[in-house]
């Protein structure tokens, strides 16, 4: 029987099961597979903090979101319209977030007294009446895992390991996806009756779907108008790495990335250790301190020399990151920013690293910030990092987040010769050469590298004389580095494009963001757009100069209101800088913004009058 | 990159290691005659100097770099260790120095220093043991006896000192030395065989500090005392000391004894023989528990051991990883994983 | 024959010489005398990065100068009117700041060829005409040291140590200054023949004036008309050291103060470690990072835990800061500020920590910041960081800077009763006990301590559910606790004093600073008023949160001047916090402000018209 | 404040140790038999429940402080020894225990570890080794084996291990064992030889994890291997093990020897005897040496020697100052130096 196929525009389906119920690894293949056909897709894994949490909790549930569509679409979607829930944890812990009337698709054989109580459950929400108002497949996964597994001797622990395969195998019956991929997969991951099983078991949960009568029909979800070219699906963190080999091979030099493992920053270390064949250099230092200055000896030596954390190893590497400023050396600095304050949230996204990567260092010491907006951005934005820190010799800050670093897009490779060109150049002539004597327009000074005859100069933390670079105690001379050091890093606004406006140049209001917020911001904007309001966006990758146009057009709107994952850091950044009053829109929950939760944003401030101030709760404001 | 000496270097003299910078430590610190034998030794390698890189951290010692005219590093306090790792696996073909204090390689720096150690990357770190804070005017050092009067600790340290010997031993290691600053024949035999050294080359220098903690290695420096408080290393030698080079160390049950030889039928057969090859660290560890005043202090080298270094093991897993997979391709990069083309008339 | 005696309100003079010559000794001599006189007085030492360089050159001058009056001051005093050289290189590195016609005492033995030379002179300075403006002495200090130390068996070289006390005993002729309090301080300081040959050098220096024709007459300050009581001189290092044993006593809490050296915090743990008496507990730990980490142990087990650095040591600090927020336990981080970024001029002066106090750490992080106005003001902040840490369970950040920390002057000593009291209560009540139940008025949250039965309880790193503190994920609990952190901050307000202005309280320009710049901004201000203009300042000591009066005040004036030694933080703060234009006036020397250069900027903002916008290189302010 | 033992405790429970929070390791890991092992022991040492104070860094290992019913403190990676310092150093009338990784003890807080064992902070460190980063998700880590591969590594990694028993010795640790997570017997007898210990007490405790790095300890842990793997160490016996308990180890020029019983005359009078009081560390470092697989594994306390710990010493120095000086007054303090009076009218 050949049953009934509905078409859709978009689809949003959540993954959720226990830590070690493979939903991450269920979430990347059904993501391969519909990227391979041509859906624009976003995705947003969420774990625990926990490798394993106790079987069955509610800290151990792991989750995985995709939206997928035939339109152009910019993040992993506000409320999924399916929800799979391998326990009662993850149904728990997942439910709120289904839209009404979703398609909901729980393995009830995990819902066993025990299960049910670690869920704190009082009641089995599948018999209480609980789920009424959503279309509830009760699908006992276990049983028909194990049942479709045949003729292995694996043990039962091992057979019931598949059923993430099982349930992947239905969706993919579901949303008519094929299945070559995932099985090409299986064979490369596993061996044989592991892979056997896998394969079998996702056989059995696509035909499951085509044949048991549960399912009246299915969803197709024709591909998407993308633009034409080569695409791969690509993480944040994936593009970061592959975007710093790329600068690496751009501006000829080998590069070596210095890292301590953190989450969510450590899978630049890992894809990066694995392209060794680029002549990339990694090492995992004792800390972070010594991985930024393993990264800033390679700098000092001639070399792309980066370092990658998270939020709390960025505090660990300001003194370093001080040294880099004052002996001038080109480094970048990843941050890929998590949860905090302290220790925090270490698995889930936030945007409060900004005003530490701008101060979060002794003394008057500026350096360049860089900020990607998408996974795939990651990879220009990396190559930027580079390029400004080799043209100026200044560390440079990249501020990724959890939510890049883990989500993915299906990205349109670029061409090699559309990469910008990185030119460097080391000074040999031991007459001209003077360690601090500046370049014109850069005001970079020269980076002359140890193996250079006649060239021999020493540099460090003290106080450097302008132009010759020796210790100098003098006040004036101070003043004029302090001034100097300042003014190169204002220049680097030479060489970065203006900021482009989504929507109309000048209006009501503006919507102005930073990093991983990009998606909600812009699908908020349009939406509004949509409706007939005045209402524009402006995504800010440069945090550090800022844009040269970014004041101008800020004046050419009325209001000014600035999401962020933060207490209002970006927003206080501007007012600090320009005295200007804008709008905060926080949100400081580990998660990201939803479209639905912007569009309130917007709706709000349009109603407001325009205000003189905003006084924001994050200054400790001392009026109450 | 071609290897540390590969160039050929042109005939240099001490001159050439003199860079333009006034020497700004105190009148009579021992840190001048440190300066004075790095100066003669670093011609005689055969490296250019170009070639050659001084990395500091912070304090007095540190400060030496400005004063060799090779290219130098004065870094932050502690580091030096870790930025002269990533200057080294950068750039195999420069010769690596790293200049230090107590305080600044044992206390904030101690942990780069154990892994720079047990990595075993290739570089000569100097360790300049005046067992006090000299910059910071006068706080007691790890290396401080127990019990010091100093400005931090007006009622005496209550801190046990470090032994560096033994802590850098305990950090694999694989070349220990120590040496005085006052003893020019010992410091620049030692720097030499720590230049000479292929992996992380340790040494301790004693080293005077006149203005905070006079007079501190009194008992191996003076020229009355030293002789019966000190034991010079060499290789395959027994362990003899003393004015009349009749005393020796003898070993039982692990633990050392001074003797005399020819007393009670003792001959240089009963005593210890120095073997700095010694595979295993013990016999090192043993010889750095040696203190003043129960025992004679030895100088020299402690351990000098061969295993490859880390910058090698990194260019190695480069140029394996080269030969297996293909020097890398960027468009290869870019395309890897699962990819798809979208047509130009994709509905 | 007695000479003339002329009587002066104030004079600022100057010590002037090598690094070994004892210059910081002399100045401090002449201090203690010049303050048990009665005078009011202020003192700044300035001494190069470098223990000894070598002898002669300029690069280790070092200089003690100090401001006395008869009347009430301020500062240290912008020109000297006397500068005493003990060589050519401490005529060289001062001479252009003496007053014109300012009286120049000068060691002629020290000018040989050689000493000239290593002070880079061409020609003597002494023959060559080119001291013409001055009031010059030249005095063979050197011949008439050794020709006054008689019978003694000391070295040459012993004897040439002594000259410094034949120069001061000059002095205290000059000034009309008793003998008895140095002498009975060598006896003290010194044994034998060199307590000998120190006081006969003394004692000739001071006959000298008395009988050589060259001084014609000397002159009398009589004694300033201070408010009646018992005073000391003190530093601000020593004033922060005993207000931190004031606070331990107020609290009955013994402290421990944990630290890592570090100039110019160090005396602060050198005067701390004096007083194990009181049961204070020091210790010098392996780096900045475990001090932090000490002093957060003993406030977790219950104490009044302590640390202090300098800049460098403060980035380092940063995690454990961050820990010590979630955690929320009080706990006090003295900042020394001095010269940057990096090592940058580690003896000089600098107010450029306040942004990295504020956002040097990762995610949201609020925490209070204080800071001290003059050295004596050191006593009463340091009470008070302690009070506002143990009030409210926070870290406190304590911003002092070298000026202050090695100045000094005269110190009204309080009675015990004005003192604040501190008030601690621990629970003891494991019915009611929840460890992040708050005050209702504080938000302070209870502090359960170790040896309590029945209140054994866990916190750490991670994210805190709200009352219980147990480890909590949840995102709507994180977005809470952030908020809860920032308000309890912002509520420390409701327990400061308002901000008091100097002069009347509305008007045209209002001079706003904050630390060690009190004194300078102070007397420009008291100036300017005299001349007629409508300014007044105001001061703050309180930097997080700021009093409640601030905007208030702000707001009474048409213009707003913010002279800071930096690029413009606290300006920024209040732009970023208030969107209101104010005006920076900075200064990056590593020296302090003048008086003159505030009048300067004041003249100069008085001219300009109010503008709504100003612009701050510090931002990298991308307009060119 | 009173001695950590010195208020009368109840009679405690295993139960009383075990807090309310859900354990949240892998199934299966081998931090469960240590926690266990920890409630255990803790009840036995007479001290009342509110003065054990558990520190830890961040890690798997790290998480343990939640479980266990006493005051905690689950800091930050690696400071823990520093933290701990803070708390002993003010309130030496608490037990402490400090719960670290072989990252989090060894990595980043190796500066701490090393500064904390020759203060002779009275701290029980208890650093549990699995060799790889668990809570990260499989870094290697120092103590990973040269070669590894792991997510970092994927060519194995080039760092030599650190040995932690040599580390600690070399930074003069007073008290140092080592035991394995699945041998519940060594594991509770050496806790227990830990907690008695007066000062800093090292103990390494090798392991399992079994998502990241599973069966790592096979050699010692394996029913069938482990006899012939592994030394159980106990004081005044000689070093003999093997299935047959007929193999021992004998040393000869500070090498050592595995030798047979009953074999070319060897007799237990042949062997190295146990010793964990020696004075001189270089015995303990000897043992240290012995690795798998050339030799078989010391487990049990290769050191335990006493010295007055620094908590003590801070409060001696305390009263002794009161003593000599008077227990301070605050008045006294603020009149303290040259001091002057101004009069009410003075011009
Ligand atoms: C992060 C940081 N902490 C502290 C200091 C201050 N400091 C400078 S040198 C030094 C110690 C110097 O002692 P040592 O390393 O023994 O060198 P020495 O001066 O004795 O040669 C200290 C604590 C600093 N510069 N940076
Ligand atoms: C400053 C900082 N750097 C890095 C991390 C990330 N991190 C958490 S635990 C850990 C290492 C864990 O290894 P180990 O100490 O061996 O403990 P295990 O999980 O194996 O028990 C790392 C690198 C962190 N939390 N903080
Ligand atoms: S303080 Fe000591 S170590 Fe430093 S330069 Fe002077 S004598 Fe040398
Ligand atoms: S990852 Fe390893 S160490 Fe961590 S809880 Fe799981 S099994 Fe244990
Ligand atoms: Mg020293
Ligand atoms: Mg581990």
């Amino acid at each position: 029987m050949k049953k009934q196929v509905e078409e859709k525009q978009d689809v949003v389906i959540r993954f959720a099961g226990d830590s070690g119920d493979g939903m991450q690894l269920t979430g990347m293949q059904f993501t391969t597979t519909t990227a391979t056909m041509g859906n624009d897709l976003s995705t947003f894994p969420d774990y625990p903090a926990e490798i394993r949490a106790p079987a069955g909790s509610l800290a151990g549930v792991s989750g995985f979101q995709i939206n997928f569509s035939t339109r152009d679409i910019r993040t992993p979607g506000d409320a999924p319209n399916v929800l799979v829930a391998m326990n009662p944890a993850a149904l728990k812990a997942n439910i709120k977030d289904l839209e009404e009337g979703g398609m909901l698709i729980v393995n009830i054989d995990a819902f066993t007294d025990g299960n049910l109580k670690k869920a704190s459950y009082a009641a089995n929400p599948l018999n209480d009446g609980s789920l009424n108002r959503y279309e509830v497949y009760h699908l006992p996964i276990t049983t028909l895992n194990t049942n479709s597994v045949q003729g292995t001797s694996l043990s039962k622990k091992e057979i019931d390991r598949c059923k993430n395969f099982y349930a992947l195998g239905l969706m993919f019956w579901l949303y008519e996806r094929p299945l070559e991929i995932t099985t090409q997969w299986i064979h490369k991951k596993f061996k044989g009756e592991i892979a056997a099983a896998n394969e079998m078991a996702l056989k059995a949960g696509y035909h499951y779907g085509e044949t048991a009568e549960l399912f009246k029909k299915h969803y197709r979800v024709p591909s998407a108008k993308l633009a034409p070219g080569k695409y791969r699906n690509i993480t944040g963190n994936e593009a970061t790495a592959i975007g710093f080999v790329a600068a690496s091979q751009l501006c000829g030099k080998p590069l070596l990335y210095a890292s301590y493992p953190i989450t969510p920053a450590s899978d630049i270390l890992h894809e990066l250790s694995r392209h060794k064949n680029f002549g990339v250099k990694t090492l995992q230092m004792e800390d972070e301190i010594a991985a930024a200055g393993a990264a800033l000896g390679a700098s000092f030596s001639g070399g792309l020399g980066l370092t990658g954390t998270s939020g709390p190893g960025l505090a660990l590497k300001a003194e370093t990151i001080g040294l880099a400023i004052m002996a001038e050396l080109p480094m970048v600095i990843i941050d890929v920013q998590r949860g905090g304050p302290s220790t925090g949230l270490p698995t889930k996204t936030e945007q409060a690293d900004l005003l530490q990567a701008m101060y979060g260092r002794n003394s008057e010491s500026p350096l360049a910030i860089v900020a990607p907006s998408t996974p795939s951005d990651c990879f220009a934005m990396a190559i930027e990092a580079c390029r400004i820190a080799l043209e100026y010799m200044t560390p440079v800050i990249y501020l990724s987040d959890g939510y890049l670093a883990n989500g993915s897009e299906p990205w349109l490779l670029p061409t090699i010769d559309s990469l910008p060109k990185i030119k460097i150049s080391h000074p040999t002539d031991a007459a001209t050469f003077k360690p601090y004597l500046r370049d014109e327009k850069t005001l970079a000074r020269p980076w002359a590298i140890p193996g250079t005859p006649g060239l021999e100069h020493r540099i460090g933390g003290l106080e450097k004389e302008n132009i010759t670079g020796n210790v100098s105690y003098d006040p004036k001379n101070h003043e004029l580095m302090i001034h100097l050091r300042a003014e190169k890093i204002a220049r680097i606004a030479q060489s970065i494009p203006d900021a482009k406006v989504f929507g109309k140049e000048e209006g009501e209001l503006l919507v102005l963001g930073w990093g991983g917020t990009y998606g909600a911001i812009t699908s908020a904007v349009e939406e509004m757009q949509k409706r007939g309001h005045s209402v524009s966006s402006l995504h800010l990758r440069y945090l550090n100069p800022f844009p040269r146009n970014l004041l101008k057009v800020l004046n050419s709107f009325e209001k000014i209101l600035i999401p962020e994952l933060n207490l209002g850091q970006l927003a206080f950044l501007l007012r600090g800088l320009y005295s200007i009053p804008v709008k905060s829109l926080t949100k400081v929950q580990g998660q990201p913004f939803k479209v639905k939760e912007i569009i309130n944003g917007i709706e709000e401030i349009l109603k407001t009058r325009k205000v003189e101030t905003w006084s924001e709760k994050r200054l400790a404001s001392p009026q109450h | 990159m071609v290897g540390e000496t590969a160039r050929v270097a042109p005939a240099l003299t001490r001159q050439d290691f003199v860079s333009d910078q006034d020497v700004r430590w105190c009148p009579g610190c021992g840190d001048y005659a440190i300066l004075a034998q790095v100066q003669k030794v670093l011609p005689e390698l055969g490296i250019p100097r170009e070639n050659f890189v001084f990395v500091s951290g912070i304090g007095c010692a540190s400060r030496l770099p400005y004063y060799v005219n090779t290219y130098g590093f004065h870094t932050i306090h502690g580091r030096a260790p870790a930025i002269a790792t990533g200057i080294k696996s950068y750039r195999p073909d420069l010769q690596v120095w790293v200049i230090t204090g107590d305080g600044d390689a044992l206390s904030i720096g101690g942990n780069h220093l154990i892994h720079s150690l047990r990595r075993n990357v290739d570089m000569k770190i100097l360790l300049f043991n005046n067992r006090i804070y000299g910059l910071t005017t006068g706080q007691y050092s790890p290396t401080s006896e127990f019990g010091k009067k100093t400005k931090s600790t007006p009622f005496g340290s209550i801190d046990y000192p470090l032994n560096p010997i033994s802590l850098a031993l305990g950090a694999e290691a694989t070349f220990v030395a120590r040496t005085i600053d006052s003893d020019t024949q010992s410091l620049s035999s030692v720097l030499r065989s720590a230049a000479h050294h292929k992996g992380s080359a340790f040494v301790e220098i004693f080293q005077n500090c006149v203005i905070f903690n006079d007079d501190a290695f009194k008992e191996v420096t003076d020229r009355q005392l030293r002789s019966d408080n000190m034991i010079q290393l060499e290789h395959g030698k027994p362990l003899i000391f003393g004015k009349n080079r009749d005393k020796g160390i003898r070993v039982k049950d692990w633990k050392p004894e001074i003797v005399t030889l020819g007393q009670n039928g003792i001959t240089e057969a009963d005593l210890v023989v120095h073997d700095e090859h010694s595979a295993d660290p013990t016999y090192a560890f043993f010889l750095s528990r040696l203190e003043s005043p129960e025992f004679p202090v030895p100088l020299g080298v402690f351990r000098s051991v061969e295993k490859e270094t880390q910058d090698q093991l990194l260019e190695h897993q480069i140029k394996a990883a080269q030969e297996k997979m293909g020097i890398g391709k960027l468009e290869a990069l870019l395309g890897s994983g699962d990819t798809w083309f979208i047509k130009g008339d994709t509905k």
